[in-house]
């Protein structure tokens, strides 16, 4: 995997086992969560349009292992496997998921707008490139603050031809905010071919239009993902300003749950799919004495617990009440 | 001796309407996100088969960059193409309402009349399918309140490629406005249609009792809500107005001079919205004819909500605009 | 006993409020284009003064990125802080209409109340000033039609000083118009003026035959409208509505029930416009009470000339709100 | 004067004898016509809002030399010397800064609003970035021609960190438009200095990130400037793809006239003023053997009369008729 900026190499952080095991954890919750969803919206279950994360759980899951419950992150429509990397309590998710009133947003806001900031999850936006903008204040308000804490800016391939990426990305760096910006790059924009809509080969290039670093890395390698965003999220806490991290991806399904993907090259999914990075980070830390598959298998029957549970605890829940329709369009009355 | 006819939803109708104008003027170009045949033709398969048919130099897929869209439509509709152009959902004119309104609405004037920009940018919207805040709203009033821009939302398949027709002939930008929610219906379409010009509304019910107007899918439900009035002996009038900007007074005039009484009805939030115009024009011009106030029907002054039950109770529904008319005639 | 008061125009009062908002919670920041004193302090010089006394890290200047400036904004609100971000020129607000309308409006809903956007969106427009069709446009109809947001557009010093303190101490996003033409207008403000309430209109002429409401810059063309129609024994009501929305219909209603007749009056484009909702919902609320059909003013559809002639005879002119006055007179 | 991109070199085009006199007739007419302007607002005669193009006088007078008639130019509101050097007629300028009905416009656009299509002046905007995205659409309709006319996109450094530069650089990059971007950075942004809002060092390193070739040239040096420009104009004609040029120069004046312009540094101006690029390429005319002093003064003098000539016409004109006020809004009925 080129990359614009070495990060690898000697002085690349590596995931003790204890990490590695805890981000394996996370790209199960997701793989498995994905699947769930599918499932239930095939079964009928629920009607949500859904945008599945499937193929690239390794980013959201070797990126916040790295952040702190205080740390904050902003992503988009498809943005559940970085919810869940970040800590949203399944039941909450999928009650919000269900449109149900015990969810994060009331059932309000629905799966493309999950927020839970006691997770640090502060803004999930449906529309494309929106979510740098945004992260760029929590950055500030980081900085005005004093503190140390970071804010990631989660986008695609896509969002990086759109203003608001170029404008975010400049004010970053002139203000040296504590920002990391993912472009989780899975080579498609809703239909359209990577190449057919960037005229640059590589998103990380364009850091250098604003003096700012920008690596290439494989998205689905959870140990040079945990090196690049290990590298970044410190800069940003010493206070050394934003990098850009392009993580290589790909995503197994169409863009949206149930549009045809026959606009995607067959042989190129094939060749990811094959090369799935949950199994075989799996078969990896078994390998080399990391977790043994008694206990992988039993981490997982526990994941498909959770999600079993909180798919009936949503499913269980009530709808919100029809005053909620008019509420929270402005502050109560009072409140300042 | 009736015309010949073929059932087409919308989608189809639409797509036959920008065809036909490419067919006929080799300056007709479509532009937008996911628009040629090799992206699919379209996330909702509007635009699907035009580039096969027409070639890829006319019909070109755009990265995601609304801005960029639209400058280049008004750029080649300076020079002398007929750009249609594709802001996939109306909630993302928010990106592009620079070039929209500074530019597109202005230019015709700001240059005395020498440079025009005959473009029609097509947006789809509207609540109903679970998409919540950011992906249905009708912000058709931010549009008809900018002098330069013609507005057209139509409510059938015999509308949507009449009037497509004509916003693409057009010598000024057009706002055409799809509701996601209708790109099913389907209806007969005469095969020989003619464009349908602008600013003339329809009569799509008459009436005697009360005056309903509406536009785009709303129209349904105005006339669900006229079946339920006509149970209880109450006749009503159904307008649909199908352009916006301009709007079509005479045709709303002559059939408040008859009921005396007007209904309102939009997708949009009521306050502030295309109903306001309307009504602040009809008692305006009609004061002494008219016999009630006017009622507005719209949603309630909140975003989309997500959860089923609160998204049906954002929707306009037939029993409101009922209710409404109801209201005009118990104040006589 | 008079409270003691101070002259001030109305970029002093706006600067006073800001500094003793500043003055009293850390957490209120200021940024935008040049807003720092390195870079003068602003173009007409709002915020002069203020980076150097409150220092560089709370009042910063950006670069000229409204997304960025306002997404910035956004984001440090959620986390507690009270951003007082200029856009430079109201239409300048078309490159960051994403950011504003499905971002700062809509947070606090779609999230079911948890993220919380507290911002000050200030902004400059208004003709007059030959800055033509790009840099003059009043679109506060757009804003005013965006569940979420607070719209508010003084006209004296006391009240845009007033009005600013409420706006920062609003837990909710406003959109806070500053006419051009107006900056300079000198008053004396109360030096311990507390906060003026949102959502209050203020009647700065008491009558009794007419009521007209205005905002802005306008309301000083309505009071002199209103001295013309006392010369011919017409005694007009004069109401600064200082917020748009959401406004005050309990003191418009009262005084359309004393004097049965309305103008509304505005510098932006009739149609479509604010007096729409205005008049929509009096006659809808109060039909009985009229005696007489309500009428609007604003500018002819077209967009802002530079030519002076053609932008004399844009701007609403005192002669036509009594025209209009004079019009709801005559229909009795 | 360091480049990003080499052009500048034995191939790099020089302009001949001829060209170089027409360059400095060029930049005489803007420099001389920058000082009536101010003169004639100082006096009075005039109110608008004006914006000095002083000191910049070399970037359109070499760029344009290289244009035709119907290859076609987008500025801004400073912008009137680019709309000069294309050609715009002095009288039909001067009126419509004036507000005649016998301007450009009819007195209706302004100062910051000159389009004059007969000289292939399309547009002059007064939102900053806005005039590289509608110049992609007209050389997107040069491509659709199969034509080889070349569209000109000016904006300035500030205008770089808006994000239609990005998506317009984007698209024009992915589509292969004949247009080049001309960068004119004066080093500040209003009262703001070019590294207050800018995140690199030369707006011209930005081209890497569209895959595009960016080049940083001095653009108070005529030879340079030309060959620039030469080089990038033929590129598009050619088919080959859009450039983009960052020509170094410096605004003499505040921002607009009357602003004080005490936020810009006094050394740093008297230094520009003391390379003042008109004087300088005069003297080097005359030095070799291009023009002699006699020459130039008579051309000095024929622009001088020709100025004074415009202003008389201009106020002796006409103001449009208030009719003009709705009129232009839309078509006249039945046009199409
Ligand atoms: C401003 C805007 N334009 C268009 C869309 C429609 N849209 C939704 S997702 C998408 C593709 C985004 O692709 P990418 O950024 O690569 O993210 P991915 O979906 O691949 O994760 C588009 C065009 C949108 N949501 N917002
Ligand atoms: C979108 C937008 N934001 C702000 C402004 C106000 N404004 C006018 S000129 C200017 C500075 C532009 O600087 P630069 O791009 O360097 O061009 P220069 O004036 O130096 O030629 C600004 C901020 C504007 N016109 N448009
Ligand atoms: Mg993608
Ligand atoms: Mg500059």
């Amino acid at each position: 995997m080129s990359t614009t900026e070495q990060t690898s190499g000697i002085n690349a952080a590596v995931p003790d086992k204890e990490t590695q095991l805890e981000i394996y954890r996370r790209m199960a919750l997701i793989k498995q969560n994905d699947e769930a969803s599918r499932k239930v919206i095939r079964s009928g279950r629920l009607m949500m349009p859904y945008y599945s994360q499937r193929g690239q759980e390794v980013i959201p899951s070797a990126i916040s292992v790295n952040l702190n419950a205080d740390d904050q992150i902003c992503t988009i429509y498809r943005g559940i496997h970085d919810m869940l990397a970040k800590g949203v309590p399944l039941k909450d998710l999928w009650a919000e998921i269900a449109g149900r009133v015990t969810g994060t947003c009331k059932g309000k806001g629905g799966p493309m707008h999950i927020t839970h900031p006691a997770s640090g999850a502060i803004l999930t936006t449906g529309i494309v490139g929106s979510s740098m903008p945004i992260a760029n204040g929590l950055a500030w308000s980081f900085k005005l603050d004093g503190s140390r804490r970071v804010a990631i800016a989660n986008f695609g391939d896509g969002a990086s031809n759109i203003g608001a990426f170029h404008e975010s990305l400049n004010l970053a760096s002139v203000w040296k905010l504590p920002v990391v910006f993912v472009c989780q790059n899975n080579r498609y924009a809703e239909h359209t071919k990577y190449e057919v809509g960037t005229s640059v080969d590589q998103v990380s290039k364009r850091a250098i239009g604003y003096g700012m670093p920008g690596v290439t890395v494989d998205g689905n390698d959870p140990f040079a993902m945990y090196a690049a965003a290990h590298e970044a999220i410190n800069r940003a806490r010493d206070g050394e300003g934003p990098t850009l991290i392009e993580a290589m991806t790909f995503r197994f399904f169409g863009h949206v749950f149930g549009d045809d993907d026959a606009y995607m090259d067959a042989g190129e999914k094939a060749a990811w799919v094959e090369k799935d990075p949950v199994p075989a980070f799996r078969a990896k830390l078994i390998e080399t004495g990391v977790a043994s598959e008694e206990q992988l298998s039993a981490l997982e029957a526990d994941i498909a617990a959770q999600i079993e549970g909180a798919i009936e605890y949503a499913l269980g829940s009530d709808f919100p009440p029809v005053e909620e329709l008019t509420r929270d369009v402005y502050a109560e009355a009072g409140a300042a | 001796m009736t015309a010949e006819t073929k059932k087409l939803n919308i989608i189809q109708a639409i797509n036959e309407a920008i065809a036909e104008a490419m067919e006929a003027n080799p300056k007709v170009v479509v532009l937008g996100e996911d628009v040629a045949d090799k992206e699919g033709g379209g996330v909702v398969g509007v635009t699907r088969g035009l580039s096969t048919r027409f070639g890829d130099d006319r019909v070109r897929s755009t990265p995601i960059s609304e801005q960029a869209i639209v400058g280049a439509a008004i750029g080649a509709a300076i020079n002398g193409y007929r750009p249609v152009a594709e802001i996939m959902l109306m909630n993302f004119t928010t990106v592009a309402m620079d070039m929209i309104v500074n530019h597109a609405a202005k230019l015709r004037f700001m240059s005395g009349g020498q440079t025009g920009v005959p473009i029609v940018i097509r947006m789809m919207t509207g609540a109903g399918i679970a998409s919540a805040g950011q992906h249905s709203d009708f912000l058709e009033a931010w549009f008809a309140h900018t002098p330069g821009l013609k507005v057209v939302a139509p409510s059938t398949p015999e509308d949507a490629k009449g009037l497509m027709l004509s916003a693409i002939a057009d010598p000024d930008p057009v706002i055409f406005i799809e509701c996601s929610r209708a790109y099913g219906t389907t209806a007969p379409v005469p095969v020989d249609l003619k464009p349908i010009p602008l600013g003339k509304a329809k009569v799509v019910r008459e009436g005697s009792d009360v005056t309903i107007v509406s536009y785009s899918e709303i129209v349904v439900r105005a006339l669900a809500a006229a079946a339920e009035l006509e149970k209880e002996g109450v006749s009503a009038e159904v307008i649909d107005l199908r352009t916006i900007n301009p709007w079509d007074r005479e045709t709303v005039f002559a059939s408040v001079r008859k009921t005396g009484r007007l209904v309102v009805a939009h997708e949009a939030v009521k306050e502030f919205g295309v109903g306001a115009e309307i009504a602040a024009t009809v008692q305006e011009e009609l004061f002494s004819a008219l016999k009630a106030a006017i009622k507005r029907v719209g949603a309630p002054f909140t975003s989309v909500p997500f959860s089923r039950p609160l998204e049906e109770a954002f929707i306009v529904q037939p029993g409101q605009i009922a209710d409404a008319a109801r209201a005009t005639l118990k104040t006589n």
